[in-house]
């Protein structure tokens, strides 16, 4: 039971290190959009996951259900995810920016033109 | 899982692709988790409105991605591992999963779950927290989606009338199957939006995810028609203004419930009696909150598509 | 008028006679009356200050910065001596400075002005500061006011000078003062000056050296060694700078500070009993004897001076920590000898550049016969700071060695001694070469050809002042009285 | 009727202002309304600031619900005056704003600057004005996505990639947050500061707990710039508009510190973040480390904007410095800085913001002899350095004289001596542009004017602010010393 009891948190722990290690290792800007992704929705299956009440039902009101799960952090969540997205749309438009001013979307080639030219 | 195959992909494409189907299974867990709202606009989003943007970034960018350093690997293995280590260790004094008597079941939302049908007077239980209880978190929320639309229009669109150039596209109008399809699906899609938009104090919905929706079916419309069609039925600068408008209804709400003795955006006061009053003012935010997102949506689309090169 | 108005009048005097010099800049011989006019009036107020009978104690608050700390005014002995000191030679230094700039068509000579006004104002905030806090204002003040000052030639040597005086100043101002005063505030609670000190039973004994030495660096403009170092690199500066530098207001704002904090922070009786000042001692004595070494082995006439300056503020640092009511005396008194007589030195050193553009001691064998005036006077004024009779200066030392023997510090009076011989070694060869040896090179040419009358006269007069002091110091002696706490 | 809403009008009316904002067409319209805005926030901080003085904390439920089941917004003296110092430092930078921007950013952008600038500052105020962890985190979004956009507004296009990268930090920085009050929830089932306050004690040993805190610290280090996690600032603001770096130097780091001194101290009490987490004895050596190696840094800048950000991140180390001594001095240090420094780097990049208005840039080469161009900018530079220095009179005296009685409080010497040694760093840096600006040579001032009185005007008011509140701290060291108190006597 011990392990079972934590084994979604694992595995929220683990994606969410994907999703980080995504966004450290790579060098490409929409790729790093990518993992922010990964890693924020992982965030939000903890979320979730916390919300859970054994055997219990979407907390929309019914007759006669008593046993609701947490409504809370699905309501956190619904905001959390609008600003997940908010800041894909900008991140991604500030990628399309930087490919249209350097060419390129890899981090190590517009460190190197900022070099060149730089102050 | 998904998430590790979008780790070592280095086609841009696939990885798009991966991440959402990640974010379909991950909606399908929230529905198994009870979080059908949230599946649903997770749904909407993260697979839908996120893979597109990112499709529409990859398709003005490049789509492959150079190898990453060993160097890198190494020092991005070890910050992330140490991170999940302590995360892990942190996991062991967590409450079991599913567990009813957590603080987190035990505490504020009881209230939420006993007296929302009284206090709020509709059924669904997010949607009292969403747009009553937390009402000002989800203004907030508005207000992000707003700042994201005027960012992106900043950085990409090229709104002032008289500068747009030739749009590129025409879409896949020559396509008859399509255009048939299309015209056929646009009206139920927009019909379902209202029905999300409406049905959310019942069922799971709501404005956020009616006005994603309801902007979806404008995209598909483009996509079909082109950029320069659909943008003859919603011109730019009208999107600009429902966009605004959107936020300046919720935000007119909070204001009226003030003028009218309450506080900040206490729908008690809205109508004679309280339960009537929050039924007004959660329509009235949530159609703001449809209207602002279904804008904002639009705008993206517009800017993503629009955009050819330096406009700085 | 009540005397604090006079020490607030005195504060914006200068201030507005800046303000009327930046705005006649155009008009040079406008700008220069209102700095002698200015100069007059300050000196009037000062001396209106010193004219009366009684003082008011009670300080007047300008401001409250933090509560318990503020900045404010007191008139007080040591105070008024330094002020009417800096003031008076005010005037003088502004007579020779329309000369020395005028003679050698310096540029920017309004901001020259503007900042010497400046100066003289942070001058008199020193000399009337209340508490350390207000006197600490002021000492930043005035390192910032003549900071212009000494890089006014604008070529890279005076780049460098003015790197090295702001730096050192300002580094041991705020890396050591700032602590000191910080400490003592959070000991004491205060940081008024106060016969017989705030400190006494608030600081542990055994830390008192410790605190005693950061004020002692902390004043960095006293050029303590090995801090001294602001001092030569200042040599940049037009003449009439180093005069300032050196007689009217910097070194000596810093000496006056040291005995500002013997005296009413510390408290003699204190220092006397912990026996606190005994570290600083050997390193004023050695500052004082290894200045004059190298004053000895400079060629350069300003740089022998600026050395000379280092060892004769020694003596002030040196007689605070004896720690005797003598001692003090002797060095309350070298701030006024020795600034009359310092000021003559780099008057004469001005006046041979301005006359023969030489600044070379080898250079100037024989200048004596054409500039009869200028080397009687930088004669006089040597002696003086020697310590010999009939001068001024020769008070300051008697006093010296007086604190020394009350204090039973035989090996100081011997370092006294010593110093007076070295004093003796690098000023008197100056003019005896400018006498008795023959001009280098050329022929000494006859007749006499001295510096604009400008220059000349104030010179003149500081030195006739050297010997004034000698005969009139009683009634100095009795100004500060009240500060040895007799 | 008005007073009682003055907590969420402090907040509402610029977020109102802001889509009102984008949809007016005349750039002169965009920018009276943000200015007028911005300065009825300003009025209206004061006003609760003075209500606070008089009468003690303000609560205000939103939407009518208590908390914890609703959100509410707590104004006390520590918040009253953060609220004051966005909300001032956004105002007299609009009054510079107008020239500059005009100047700096393509026209047909301006209403969409304006916009972004007012969704800013309401990001930062309801972060700094609410009582809601949760809440936190969303006016935390609002106003980093409108800092990347203002960041990104700069037709540089170094900018874009500063922007990007702050992005992608900034969101890490806020994931983690996310995390923090995540796991504090799941211990606690609130999300109210107060309340969580209040039902951590029983859980406060859980490895969870410990786990939050650490996700949270390092979360705001990441917004706060604390080194080592600074790397997104230098380029940040030296590739920004003029303004926007203004502003974002005055605010945005400020109101981060503000959350780390809310969890730290509201939320988890100075007994759990010191006792058991040691987290003094963490920060201290990196605050001290971040202090003289960001200034060092600074040093080598060949940009004067440059070497100005790396000094902020120096500059933030003080306030890291200030919570770790631990004592109601050090705290109330930490919380005049706040203060002091926002107006003495907001003074600086305008004073550095006239220059570009000129020259266009801010590299010390071409900055040569410029004081005899432009005295009166180059003077507010100076008078702005003196006050950056400690030089007494202005108001970074006040700061490092808190932070060095607080290290003499604790009897440690060596950090009042790195706090000193530090200032004289800071004398090295500000002189480097000092003298290229006095002394070095220029052949002419042909082509270059002094900065217009729009700009000059406000750079000098904030300058004044410098001198004001160094000469006259009572206000400050007042509202700061209390603020102290309060967060300390939050203790469980």
């Amino acid at each position: 039971m011990e392990a079972l009891g934590h084994f979604n948190y694992w595995m929220v722990v683990l994606l969410m290190m994907i999703g980080l290690y995504v966004v450290i290792a790579s060098g490409n800007l929409i790729k790093k959009i990518v993992g922010l992704n990964l890693f924020q929705t992982s965030v939000f299956i903890l979320y979730i996951s916390m919300g859970k009440r054994a055997g219990g039902t979407a907390p929309i009101l019914v007759e006669g259900v008593v046993n609701y799960s947490n409504p809370l952090p699905h309501v956190l969540i619904l905001t959390a995810i609008v600003v997940g997205v908010a800041t894909t749309a900008v991140g991604l438009a500030l990628a399309v920016r930087i490919y249209s001013a350097y060419g390129s979307i890899e981090e190590a080639d517009i460190a190197e033109q900022d070099q060149s030219n730089s102050d | 899982m998904t998430g590790l195959a979008i780790a070592g992909l280095n086609k841009l494409f696939s990885a798009v692709m991966l991440f959402g189907i990640y974010s379909l299974l991950s909606a399908a867990l929230f529905v198994a988790l009870d979080a059908v709202d949230v599946a649903f606009t997770e749904a909407a989003v993260g697979a839908g409105i996120s893979t597109i943007l990112m499709l529409g970034a990859l398709a003005l960018t490049t789509s492959r991605q150079r190898q990453i350093s060993w160097h890198r690997h190494g020092s991005a293995i070890a910050a992330v591992s140490v991170t999940g280590a302590v995360l892990l260790y942190g996991t062991a004094d967590m409450p079991m999963f599913g567990d009813p008597l957590v603080p987190a079941l035990t505490y504020v939302v009881p209230r939420y779950l006993e007296q929302s049908g009284s206090e709020i007077g509709i059924p669904n239980i997010v949607t009292s927290v969403l747009a009553s209880y937390r009402g000002y978190d989800t203004l907030g929320e508005v207000t992000v989606i707003f700042t994201a639309a005027v960012a992106v229009a900043g950085r990409l669109g090229r709104y002032r009338a008289g500068e747009d150039g030739p749009v590129p596209g025409a879409g896949m109008a020559h396509h008859l199957i399509l255009r048939v399809v299309t015209k056929l699906l646009l009206p139920m899609i927009l019909l379902f939006a209202l029905y999300v938009q409406f049905h959310g104090d019942y069922g799971p919905g709501g404005g956020f995810q009616a006005g994603v929706i309801f902007a979806a079916g404008f995209i598909l419309y483009g996509l079909v028609f082109g950029l320069e069609s659909v943008r003859k039925v919603v011109p730019p600068s009208v999107i600009r203004i429902l966009c605004a408008s959107g936020l300046l209804l919720y935000a007119g709400v909070g204001v009226v419930s003030l003028l009218l003795g309450g506080s900040f955006l206490d729908y008690d006061v809205l109508a004679e009696d309280p339960v009537s009053g929050q039924h007004l003012g959660i329509f009235l935010v949530e159609l703001g909150v449809g209207i602002t997102v279904a804008a904002a949506m639009i705008s993206l689309f517009y800017a993503y598509a629009a955009y050819k090169g330096d406009t700085a | 008028m009540t005397a604090g108005a006079i020490m607030q009048l005195a504060l914006f005097t200068p201030l507005a006679g800046a303000v009327a010099i930046a705005v006649c800049g155009r008009r040079p011989n406008l700008r220069e009356t209102a700095t002698l006019v200015t100069a007059v009036l300050l000196f009037g107020l000062v001396a209106a200050l010193v004219l009366r009978e009684e003082l008011t104690r009670e300080p007047v608050v300008l401001v409250e910065t933090l509560p318990g700390l503020s900045l404010a005014l007191a008139a007080e002995p040591l105070g008024l001596l330094f002020a009417l000191v800096a003031s008076g030679l005010w005037i003088l230094t502004s007579v020779y400075s329309i000369g020395y700039m005028r003679g050698n068509n310096e540029s920017n000579q309004t901001r020259f002005y503007v900042c010497f006004a400046v100066s003289i104002a942070a001058t008199m905030g020193v000399a009337f500061a209340a508490n350390m806090f207000t006197l600490f204002v002021f000492y930043e003040a005035l390192t910032l006011a003549t900071y212009p000052l000494v890089t006014h030639k604008g070529n890279e040597e005076a780049r460098q000078g003015g790197r090295t005086y702001l730096g050192l100043l300002l580094s041991t101002s705020i890396g050591f003062l700032l602590v000191a005063l910080i400490w003592t505030w959070s000991a004491a609670g205060t940081l008024d000056f106060t016969a017989g000190g705030i400190l006494r039973g608030k600081i542990d004994d055994s830390l008192l050296p410790w605190l005693l030495a950061l004020y002692f660096f902390g004043i960095g403009k006293a050029a303590l060694m090995p801090f001294h170092r602001w001092l030569p690199a200042a040599m940049v500066a037009p003449t009439p700078v180093s005069a300032l530098l050196h007689a009217v207001a910097v070194v000596k704002a810093g000496v006056f500070t040291i005995l500002k904090v013997t005296i009413y922070i510390f408290g003699i009786d204190l220092l006397r009993e912990t026996d606190a000042t005994s570290a600083m001692m050997w390193i004023a004595a050695f500052s004082l004897l290894a200045a004059s070494l190298i004053a000895l082995r400079k060629n350069n006439l300003k740089a022998r001076l600026a050395y000379s300056t280092v060892s004769q503020l020694a003596y002030v640092t040196l007689g605070a920590t004896l720690a005797t009511a003598m001692g003090v005396m002797g060095g309350a008194l070298q701030i006024a000898m020795h600034a009359m007589g310092k000021i003559t030195l780099f008057f004469c050193a001005g006046a041979i550049y301005v006359a023969t553009h030489k600044t070379e001691i080898n250079d100037m064998d024989g200048l004596g016969r054409t500039m009869p005036f200028t080397y009687a006077a930088f004669f006089i004024a040597a002696l003086s700071i020697i310590g010999l009779p009939p001068l001024g200066g020769s008070w300051s030392k008697w006093y010296l060695m007086l604190g020394a023997a009350d204090a039973g510090q035989q090996v100081m009076i011997a370092v006294l001694m010593v110093s007076s011989l070295l004093n003796i070694a690098y000023l008197i060869p100056i003019p005896v070469r400018g006498f008795f040896f023959a001009g280098s090179g050329e022929p000494a040419s006859p007749g006499v050809r001295e510096a604009p009358l400008a220059c000349v006269v104030p010179l003149c007069l500081t030195a006739a002042g050297s010997v004034l002091l000698f005969f009139y110091a009683d009634p100095i002696y009795q100004l500060l009285l009240p500060i040895t706490g007799q | 009727m008005i007073s009682e809403h003055l907590p969420v009008l402090q907040v509402v009316v610029p977020l109102l202002a802001g889509p009102v904002c984008l949809l007016l067409r005349r750039p002169s319209a965009n920018w009276a309304l943000a200015a007028s805005v911005s300065w009825i926030t300003l009025a209206i901080a004061v006003a609760l600031l003075v209500e606070v003085r008089r009468a003690g904390p303000i609560i205000y439920q939103l939407g009518g619900w208590a908390a914890p089941w609703g959100i509410e917004y707590r104004i006390d003296h520590v918040n009253a005056f953060v609220l004051l110092i966005v909300s001032g430092v956004s105002a007299v930078v609009l009054l510079f704003a107008r020239a500059s921007v005009q100047r700096e950013i393509n026209n047909r952008r301006i209403n969409i600057f304006y916009t972004g600038w007012l969704l800013c500052l309401t990001g930062l105020l309801g972060m700094t004005a609410t009582g809601d962890a949760f809440n936190v985190f969303v006016f935390l979004e609002i106003s980093s996505l409108a800092t990347y956009l203002l960041i990104s507004l700069h037709p540089d296009r170094r900018a874009l990639s500063a922007a990007f990268h702050y992005l992608v930090l900034g969101t890490i920085g806020a994931t983690f947050i996310l995390i923090g009050i995540a796991l504090l929830y799941m211990m606690t089932g609130t999300l109210n500061i107060v309340d969580l306050a209040a039902h951590l004690p029983p859980v406060a040993q859980t490895r969870t707990v410990a786990v939050a805190f650490s996700f949270l610290v390092i979360g705001i280090g990441i917004k706060a710039a604390a080194f080592p996690l600074h790397m997104w600032l230098p380029n940040a603001y030296a590739y920004a508009p003029s303004a926007v770096t203004a502003l974002l130097a005055g605010t945005a780091t400020k109101v981060a510190v503000y959350l780390l001194l809310r969890f730290l101290f509201s939320l988890f009490g100075p007994g759990l973040s010191f006792e058991q987490y040691l987290l003094d004895k963490i920060l201290l050596p990196l605050a001290a480390v971040g202090i003289i190696s960001m200034s060092v840094a600074a040093i080598y800048q060949t940009t004067a904007k440059k070497l100005l950000a790396y000094s902020s991140v120096a500059q933030i180390g003080y306030m890291l410095l200030g919570i770790s001594l631990a004592s109601v001095t050090g705290l109330t240090a930490t919380v005049l800085h706040l203060f002091n420094h926002a107006l003495i780097k907001s003074a600086l990049f305008m004073a550095m913001g006239c220059v570009v208005y000129r020259i266009g840039t801010t590299q010390l080469a071409s900055m040569a002899g410029l004081a005899r161009c432009m005295p009166w900018t180059m003077a507010a530079f100076v008078a702005g350095g003196l006050s950056l220095i400690g030089v007494p009179l202005t108001v970074g005296f006040i700061s490092k004289w808190y932070l060095i009685l607080a290290a003499l409080e604790r009897g440690w010497m060596w950090l009042a001596a790195l706090v000193v040694i530090t200032s004289l760093l800071a004398v090295a840096y500000v002189w480097r542009v000092v003298e290229v600006a006095y002394f070095r040579h220029r052949e002419s001032c042909a082509e270059v004017a002094e900065a217009p009185l729009s700009l000059l005007v406000p750079t000098w008011l904030m300058i004044a602010a410098n001198y004001y509140f160094g000469v006259d701290a009572s206000l400050t060291t007042g509202v700061a010393g209390r603020a102290a108190e309060l967060l300390f006597g939050a203790a469980p």
